[in-house]
């Protein structure tokens, strides 16, 4: 006991601005987003991944490379005016299919949802291979199944689909906002039809969009 | 004269039979018969929630009549749609039956124009998606990861995808997996030569090569044959090693083999 | 050097701080050092890319990561003094093998599940070495013994395992249908076919030799 009141007195956390330095090493040593969680781990006992962070960011603010929160994760990216200097390290992809562009919109704008919704909104059936492709791509994964009857799965896009467009989280999908109130995200069931709750339905959808951000910290 | 109006004539027939088969001929463009609808109801050019149904509804009509008269087949999706758009139509043109417990014919169209502007709107949101920066194209990652490799220390990782296929891999196994014995039934060759190289040492009198199935592969049919198979290729093996003879008095008579000579003591 | 030939120019040079983002991103993204001659070319016609690389390096002394001159190249690299924070970046990922893939996945679906059905299932006998690194990596556990003769034990999955999944509960596995209709099962290698890498392949064959020895020991 006595021992380890010791040590931890022993070893401090290191200053602010050396925590600041350690974030920046591991930051740029990873290509891939780093979590909260595993920067916690890395740095040593006591220190404050998150503040340290904070700082990291305000100092490379401006700069050609630019720190950027992506889900849990942060990463360095470089700035987005400098694309043109990087035709060297311009990955060529494959462009996607307007059948798969559709689809992962949905599943990004509607997210969690299942493959009858992506085809009721699109009114016609998804194929295998676009399915496929998002999944290779690892823009989508499963998410929870649906609690109605089937259970069906959900999908949902992860982490990586964030990095690539660039996005905090998916609450920052460009125009979410407006098509919430327009009622365009809505899963609104033909007239006539008998369906579950519509409250629940709802209800599900919108604590799924704050899910997902916790789910980007488990990836 | 006369010759160059008939050609005229053949013209603009060409022509607008041209024109009508773009149309048709574009159904392989279109993502199914909403995707058609939704490209239809621009030529109305209003807000799609303003749109008319009815007038959509008819133009939907006759394109698929247009389609039938040119002898294109149609998706059944499309007819579907048709049957549904040609139900609808009616209700919206006769008046409401205050017997009917269905949802009225403006409940319907409403819903249509719903369906249509949703997936209008998720077609901007794709493209206003595709719009955005990418890693990759417009913004980079780092170049270099510094994975200093000097440690051994292995973690060992799987992801979700990997579980799943391998599940489903085993699931379906039966459905694709090359022509394999179970286990359970067959002998191989390599465990009837461990069994025979113990035994032949006491062999030595001619004997049946029967009599060297090992317990409990005597009874079962499909099991004494694959032993019996693989005994007596394990005994060519060991004749051919020099370590057993091998006769057989004539066609179909039992195989006796004993120790070889050489070896025997 | 020539400042005054490279204002007069016809295409004015952007800024020195400019010049310096650029080049910052430009080390950024690079997977190899980049020669000076080589920053040159990429950068804006009438830049300085030494003095644009001698500014960067001044900016960076102190910081987590530092420009290095790396033979006649350019590159970012940690500080010295952090390297031990690599450490983690250090511990290798291995994927699991095909034998410790398939039992975990059979253990999840069938949970409880004896050793003897896992066996029935895969076709092959289980390995103690594979059910040992499943119970290291704190993905299985045992669950409760089986009520039938021999009173044998079961082995179901641990909280662990799920949070390494990101599931909720083992019954958010999606099912053989829904593994179809995502074209999952499309995607499965013909039989007797040479595995994504061959150490993988190389690996389970050692391991199988393992298994006869440790079956052969048990027995």
């Amino acid at each position: 006991m006595d021992e380890i009141t010791d040590t931890e007195s022993l070893f401090e956390a290191p200053p602010m601005a050396e925590q600041e330095r350690m974030v920046e090493a591991i930051l740029f040593a990873s290509a891939d987003p780093v979590s909260l969680g595993e920067m916690t781990n890395r740095l040593p006992h006591g220190s404050d991944a998150a503040a340290a962070l904070e700082h990291l960011k305000k100092r490379y603010e401006g700069r050609g490379v630019q720190l950027a929160r992506i889900g849990d994760g942060w990463a360095f990216r470089t700035a987005r005016d400098l694309g043109h200097l990087m035709h060297k390290e311009r990955v060529q992809l494959r462009k996607l299919s307007r059948a798969a562009t559709e689809t992962l919109a949905i599943i990004a704008y509607h997210q969690p949802v299942t493959r009858a919704e992506i085809e009721e909104i699109r009114g016609v059936s998804v194929s295998r291979g676009t399915i496929d492709q998002l999944f290779d791509l690892e823009w989508i994964k499963f998410g929870r199944r649906r609690v109605t009857p089937g259970r069906p799965v959900t999908f949902v896009v992860t982490q990586g689909f964030l990095d690539h467009f660039g996005l905090e989280s998916a609450r920052d999908l460009p125009g979410l906002r407006e098509l919430r109130a327009a009622g365009l995200l809505d899963n609104r069931p033909p007239p006539g039809a008998i369906l579950p709750d519509d409250d629940e339905a709802e209800e599900e959808g919108q604590e799924n969009l704050f899910d997902d951000d916790n789910e980007g910290a488990e990836a | 004269m006369e010759t160059e109006d008939n050609w005229d004539e053949q013209a603009s027939a060409v022509e607008a039979r041209l024109a009508a088969e773009a149309l048709i001929v574009d159904v392989d463009g279109f993502e199914g018969p909403l995707d058609l609808l939704l490209t239809l109801s621009r030529t109305q050019k209003v807000d799609l929630r303003r749109i008319s149904v009815l007038q959509l509804a008819e133009q939907y009509l006759a394109f698929v009549d247009k389609a039938k008269s040119l002898r294109i087949e149609l998706a059944a999706d499309y007819l579907v749609m048709a049957a549904w758009l040609a139900f609808l139509k009616s209700r919206l043109l006769l008046p409401p039956d205050p017997d009917d417990e269905g949802p009225s014919g403006e409940e319907l169209a409403a819903h249509l124009a719903f369906q249509l502007e949703r997936l209008n709107a998720m077609r901007q949101a794709a493209a206003r998606l595709m719009a955005r920066d990418q890693l990759g194209r417009h913004f980079f990652a780092r170049g270099i990861s510094e994975n200093v490799t000097e440690i051994r220390q292995i973690s060992y990782t799987a992801s979700l995808m990997d579980l799943m296929q391998a599940y489903a891999r085993l699931r379906t196994k039966d459905d694709f997996r090359p022509y394999t014995m179970d286990r359970g039934k067959v002998m191989t060759m390599e465990e009837a030569l461990d069994g025979m190289r113990h035994l032949i040492g006491f062999a030595g009198d001619w004997t049946d090569l029967t009599s060297y199935l090992p317990e409990g592969w005597q009874h079962d049919p499909a099991m004494r044959r694959s032993a019996t198979a693989s005994n007596f290729a394990a005994s060519l093996e060991l004749a051919k090693l020099g370590l057993v003879e091998l006769r057989q008095h004539e066609t179909f008579a039992k195989i006796e083999l004993r120790k070889k000579d050489g070896q025997r003591g």
